[in-house]
């Protein structure tokens, strides 16, 4: 059922309670990933490759295994070789192989950082200093770390096996290009003519990390019986225990996964790095193996997301409505192929309603770590290049930018660029909302002398998905409620499980509990990721709940000797539907659960569901800056976060997304990248370089909720987490460009940058 | 009949220049069946690599989701998120 | 290598311990004591994530070595509580959503707790350049600073 | 194993004893020895930990000016309110090290002799002509705090010497000093380019009398500028242009993950004018 009607009065959805998680983490005892300990265990540490690109001549650990106190150490040798199998995986199509590859490497090291050896010992130290004393022979090959220079045909090709999927015919030569695609609606080519204006640029974005705070880490003991059990922070224990299972060679069953607290992920942990490591060194030692990353470790050998070069050329009538648009996306892979070109290319139009769009893009191997999902993967490269050029468009059309993005808005029933036809969507309801929002309607001001300020507006979409999820409501002993989730609770999930459960079945929040379950004590979910907790999982413990409040309605009909459909639920208790039914006392939760015994046995609801149906979700920013004409620095001054959320469950919670993506991508824009040596080595592989937004840095970052319900969902729940990091980039460079008169088409836009345009405007 | 439409390249190697069809399917599971019929090995590369969009909503990794008769089916890649 | 014995005061329990030379604070707490609530986030000093107050002074722990902790006084996150009420500052972490997953979080109490105690009343700028050292990826910083100038106010009465 | 020995000596000479030994480092605030030990960059076989020296950590207020112990963090620096009013500029280097929390350890001594380029600390003391009172294994001696650095990571401090205390004359009568740094974020980082200027006006509303400009981040140690251009001047747009030009003409960056030469060599020209503006500003206030 849904309670979606205006008839329906929420009393708990839609509120600001206490996350039952929260004590635990504000006094410091809830245990995340590096916390976790277990008796008799001993520590793992990795060798990485310092080149980016070399053959392994050969590995010596024989001084590494006589140090007192290793127990084992391991190459790839020790995991099994996995032949070449097409999954999809994380970030989308991938292959099991390259995860293993990527994991450890086999004959080649494809980037600075990459796995090539593990040691675990009696302590971090003493495995530290065996790491050391692993001699690795390498043959140093030339390495390519531009994406372009990827594409180019004399590049270091990575992979020999590597042949360009989607052109036609199949090419012969191996190249870095892994895959080519197309979306196509219309004809942009003929379509130019119609144009007034055309605007075409290229844009370039660097690679930035997710760069959650909580380094990887994992605790795993595996048995003489190969039965193991994994104790970790990730995005997903069924993905952990999936993946683990497939690159050990081992049974799903005889692999337990219990998560422990997350300390962000953002995408960056929906894959293995440590686990199949610290599996394989249990298996060699015979004791439980702790593993933790270091940040440089996470910098150098974890997924940092894509950057790309993009070119785009858009063209519109003099009374601006677009009417061609034509966009080339290059997008970096890492060392293996899978970047999310297919979203990069099916995102960055979606907003608008256009007839003729060709959008095509590459996938690109380079010396670079494997790229990993974050948020939104693949959008907001794109969508920074095309929402700058709508921004441009607005400029010389001499047309307010808001009012272009309305004019052009996709609707209900209009065509997206990618195939289907939207509905249900709320872009418009964000335009408008940004339209009448207090940031767009007050002055600008006065910037300070010597200082420039502009204000720009950028929008953004996100499918979000839904999947597999699965959820349990159980009754306790005194009427409590036990809600059991799927998923790792990365952002205050277990506030808004709880809170649908709770609503359902009319009871105080307080009075429900949510835990995240063990691989063994929850059924399958897929990961915490693509916006889906809330909507997918969410589905399945609404309708588990459901079933507990149907059950709970049959117990009361067998204590009062009625039949069940005279029985109805109201406010927490079991009531008699109507005067026929009877005369007696409501019967509370806790009153049927004292006699749950007698009436047929605990009170469970379980439901596992495939969810579909989520609603895709739209965002638009607004941003007000000012620029250190002479120095080049960026101030953001003010920020408005406006989305499209379906409905917030617990508001604060929704807030903090807005808020967080925002941030994430004001870094993006302004500071974030990856930095490397003339020799391939990551030179920022720390939080002192590599620059992520500080408190000091950031005005307060104002949100308007937008409530346009997800028919799907029982309470109307759209997926809220990745779309705000789509706008951002565009949004402070239209900004920067209103501010300074200069389009920035290069990210960062770093104050060295930002005053070498500044300068080369001035001539 | 519903109708099938793809946006993009990916059933190139199945379909040739054909970006169009009309199938008569009830469900996920029946348009997968027809179009493998049409277009021999399209049916595995949807089932495994794609989703198919039915009258605007993503549907992924299902046989059960009802197709209407006139309804709008597209077949796209299949999404995942951060 | 031999190791130091050090007597500190750690949230107000005297406490004894052996290090060794590499040791920092932070691997003491954790890996000593069982203190795992002050964070390792980078081992740099960039984070903030290790934060503890020692003699009244914000530090990290990740940059003090174990041994310097002879005769000093130390809280901690495990020490901010007064058994079972929260400090304010952690009562208004709760109410405003100041945390999405909560691994900064610790660190960004302690340091916030430091501020109030050397200034009571600070201005939003003054809160957001003090907690500069304390990274968070979740927030945007937003609810935390809302919770932090919540929570000064309550503690002088307002 | 790796693991270095830890002694707090009580005294000068214990510590001179303990420093002469083969890879002893001291160990004052530590925000830079334990993240190059944790990270195997430096592994000192003894840590020789300064701060139980009497007189190794606070501020003294001397007849001539003040004595500051080599182990004082920028924090206390920062608490010392006749420190503050004396020298504004010095305080504003050691309170931008770094966060909250690394300014409650990191040291004035440590931030000169990791001998970074881009120390916050230095280019003010140099501009002050601080004098770093160093104790080793011949006993005493004073340096220029300008002459400590010796390139990247070195110093001209002998086998076994240390930093025991700073020294800074009274400021002369309308004298001030200001620093100014440039860096992308708004704390946290590492400044791109730093500039301290020390000012003295002939009287509250005079011209320049005498003026020292140094610049940090710009060359492998601090350099210092030409300011004869400045001298006799009011800082009008043509003196501080001239200046900047001083300014820029002294420096010989380099283009890492920071900044360009380029970039690096216009805002020194930029920070050496704005420091100069508040330096002389701040002499006319007193």
């Amino acid at each position: 059922m849904n309670y979606l009607g205006k008839d329906v009065e929420l009393k708990v959805v839609g509120t600001r309670p206490i996350r039952p998680d929260g004590v635990e983490k504000v006094i410091g005892r809830a245990a995340f990933g590096a916390d976790f300990s277990v008796a008799g265990m001993i520590h793992g540490k990795v060798l990485r490759s310092p080149h980016a690109h070399a053959r392994i001549k050969s590995i010596d650990t024989s001084k590494a295994e006589a140090l007192k106190g290793v127990k084992a150490v391991i190459t790839a040798n020790d995991l099994p070789n996995i032949p070449s199998e097409e999954a999809f995986v994380g970030e989308g199509p991938a292959n099991f192989r390259d995860m293993s590859l990527n994991t450890i490497a086999r004959d080649k090291v494809l980037y600075d950082g990459h796995a090539v050896a593990a040691v675990a010992a009696t302590s971090p130290s003493i495995a530290e200093e065996a790491v050391r004393l692993i001699k690795v022979e390498y043959e140093v090959l030339p390495n390519v770390i531009d994406v372009e220079e990827a594409m180019r045909p004399d590049a270091p090709v990575l992979h020999e096996d590597l042949f360009t999927q989607g052109v036609d015919p199949k090419p012969t030569k191996a190249s870095n290009i892994a895959k080519r695609m197309e979306f196509k609606l219309g004809d942009s080519a003929s379509a130019f003519a119609k144009a007034d204006v055309v605007v075409e640029r290229k844009y370039k974005t660097a690679p930035v990390h997710q760069a959650y705070i909580e380094p990887h880490a994992c605790v795993v003991s595996y048995g003489a019986d190969g039965q193991a059990q994994v104790w970790c922070s990730s995005q997903g224990q069924f993905m952990v225990r999936a993946y683990c299972a497939k690159l050990l060679g081992m049974d799903i069953a005889d692999i337990r996964v219990f998560p422990l607290e997350i300390g962000g992920g953002f995408g960056g942990k929906t894959l293995v790095y440590l686990e199949p490591l610290a599996l394989a060194l249990s298996r060699k030692s015979g004791k439980p193996v702790k593993m933790t990353m270091s940040r440089e470790e996470v910098f150098r050998g974890s997924g940092p997301t894509s950057g790309g070069a993009i070119n785009v050329k858009i063209g519109a009538t003099k009374n601006g409505r677009i009417v061609a648009a034509e966009c080339e996306v290059m997008l970096q892979a890492g060392a293996f192929p899978g970047s999310p070109i297919g979203p990069a290319l099916m995102t960055p139009f979606a907003m608008y309603d256009l007839s003729d769009v060709t959008i095509w893009g590459y996938d690109v191997v380079s010396n670079r770590p494997k790229v990993a999902a974050y948020r939104a993967p693949g959008a907001p490269v794109s969508t920074f290049a095309t929402e700058s050029a709508v921004d441009e468009l607005a400029k010389q059309l001499g047309m307010d930018p808001l009012e272009l993005r309305l004019i052009n808005a996709a609707k209900d029933g209009t065509k997206a660029v990618y195939g289907p036809t939207l509905k249900d969507i709320g872009f418009v309801e964000t335009l408008e909302a940004a339209k009448s929002s207090p940031h767009w309607n007050s002055p600008l001001g006065e910037a300070a002398p010597g200082k420039l300020r502009g204000r720009g507006i950028a929008s953004g979409f996100w499918f979000n998905i839904g999947g597999e999820s699965s959820g349990a409501t159980y009754v306790n002993e005194d009427g409590t409620i036990t809600v059991v989730s799927g998923n790792p609770d990365i952002g205050g999930s277990r506030a808004s499980m709880g809170m649908m459960a709770a609503e359902v079945l009319g009871m105080d929040v307080k009075d429900v509990r949510t835990v995240v379950g063990d691989t063994t004590s929850v059924g399958f979910s897929f990961l915490t990721g693509g916006s889906r907790v809330t909507f997918a999982t969410g589905m399945a413990v609404t309708q588990s709940a459901e079933m507990v409040r149907d059950e709970l309605c049959k117990r009361a009909a067998l204590l009062w000797e009625i039949p069940s459909e005279a029985v109805e639920w109201k406010d927490g208790k079991a009531y008699p539907a109507g005067e026929n039914a009877g005369k007696f006392d409501p019967l509370s939760v806790a009153d049927i659960a004292a006699k749950s015994a007698r009436t047929g046995g605990p009170i469970t609801g379980k439901a596992s569901i495939n969810a579909q149906g989520a609603g895709p979700g739209y965002a638009t920013h607004i941003c007000d800056l000012e620029v250190d004409e002479e120095t080049g620095h960026t101030t953001v001054l003010r920020y408005t976060a406006i989305q499209d959320v379906g409905k917030a469950i617990h508001p604060s919670y929704v807030e903090g997304q807005l808020q967080g993506g925002a941030v994430q991508g004001i870094g993006w824009a302004l500071n974030e990248e990856y930095v490397y040596t003339k020799d391939g080595r990551l030179d920022n592989a720390g939080f002192l370089d590599y620059r992520i937004p500080v408190a000091s840095d950031l005005p307060m970052i104002e949100t308007i909720l937008v409530e346009v319900p997800n028919p799907r969902h029982p309470f109307g729940v759209k997926g809220v987490g990745e779309p705000p990091i789509v706008p951002p980039m565009a949004a402070v460079a239209n900004a920067m460009e209103n501010a300074t008169g200069v389009r920035m088409g290069s990210l960062p836009m770093s104050p060295p940058r930002i005053r070498a345009a500044l300068d080369a405007a001035k001539g | 009949m519903a109708r099938v439409t793809i946006a993009s390249q990916m059933c190139r190697p199945y379909m040739g220049t054909v970006t169009e069809i009309e199938v008569d399917a009830s469900n996920v599971r029946a348009l997968i069946r027809e179009l493998d019929r049409l277009y021999p090995g399209l049916g595995n590369q949807v089932e495994e690599s794609m989703a198919v969009a039915i009258d605007g909503v993503i549907c992924q990794d299902t046989y059960l989701e009802p197709i209407g008769a006139d309804s709008e089916i597209c077949l796209i890649p299949k999404i995942a998120g951060g | 290598m031999a190791k130091t014995h050090v007597t500190a005061t750690i949230n107000g329990e005297e406490t004894e311990f052996l290090c060794d030379g590499q040791q920092t604070m932070l691997d003491v707490l954790r890996d000593e004591m069982g203190l795992t609530g002050s964070k390792e986030g980078c081992g740099s000093g960039d984070c903030g994530a290790c934060s503890i107050i020692v003699d009244g002074r914000l530090v990290c722990s990740c940059l003090m070595f174990g041994a310097e902790a002879e005769g000093t006084e130390i809280m901690t996150i495990e020490g901010m509580a007064d058994g079972e009420n929260l400090h304010p500052l952690q009562q208004k972490f709760l109410e405003h959503a100041a945390l999405q997953c909560g691994f900064c979080t610790p660190g960004v109490l302690v340091a916030s707790k430091a501020l109030l105690d050397k200034n009571p009343n600070p201005t939003e700028e003054q809160a957001r350049y003090w907690l500069a050292g304390n990274l968070c990826r979740c927030t945007g910083y937003d609810k935390i600073i809302e919770a932090v100038m919540d929570a000064a106010a309550e503690m002088r009465g307002e | 194993m790796y693991s270095p020995t830890f002694a707090a000596p009580q005294s000068i000479d214990e510590a001179v004893r303990m420093l002469g030994a083969d890879g002893a480092k001291p160990l004052s605030g530590g925000t830079d020895l334990i993240v190059q030990l944790k990270s195997g960059r430096n592994r000192p076989a003894a840590v020789v930990d300064l701060k139980k020296i009497p007189g190794l950590v606070g501020i003294e207020e001397t007849a001539d000016g003040f004595v500051i112990g080599a182990a004082t963090a920028g924090a206390q620096l920062g608490e010392h309110a006749r420190l503050v009013a004396a020298y504004p500029g010095i305080v504003e280097g050691a309170e931008l090290i770094g966060s909250t929390q690394v300014q409650g350890r990191a040291s004035l001594a440590g931030n000169l002799c990791n001998a970074s380029p881009a120390a916050d600390s230095v280019p003010c003391l140099a501009a002050a002509g601080a004098i770093a009172v160093v104790a080793g294994p011949n006993g005493e001696r004073e340096m220029k705090v300008s002459d400590v650095p010796a390139g990247p990571g070195r110093t001209n401090l002998a086998k076994g010497e240390f930093i025991k205390s700073f020294k800074l004359k009274k400021p002369a009568a309308h004298s001030a000093d200001a620093y100014l740094r440039f860096i992308p974020r708004t704390e946290m980082d590492i400044a791109v380019v730093g500039a301290g200027v020390n000012i003295t006006r002939d009287g509250a509303n005079g011209p320049i009398k005498s003026a020292t400009v140094w610049l940090g981040a710009v060359a492998p140690t601090i350099v210092e500028v030409d300011a004869s251009c400045i001298i006799g001047t009011s800082l009008d747009d043509a003196t501080l242009a001239k200046l900047d030009a001083a300014a820029q003409s002294v420096c010989n960056p380099i283009d890492d993950k920071r900044g360009t030469i380029e970039y690096r060599t216009k805002v020194a020209g930029v920070l050496a004018r704005r420091a100069a503006s508040i330096a002389f500003k701040r002499a006319g206030e007193r």
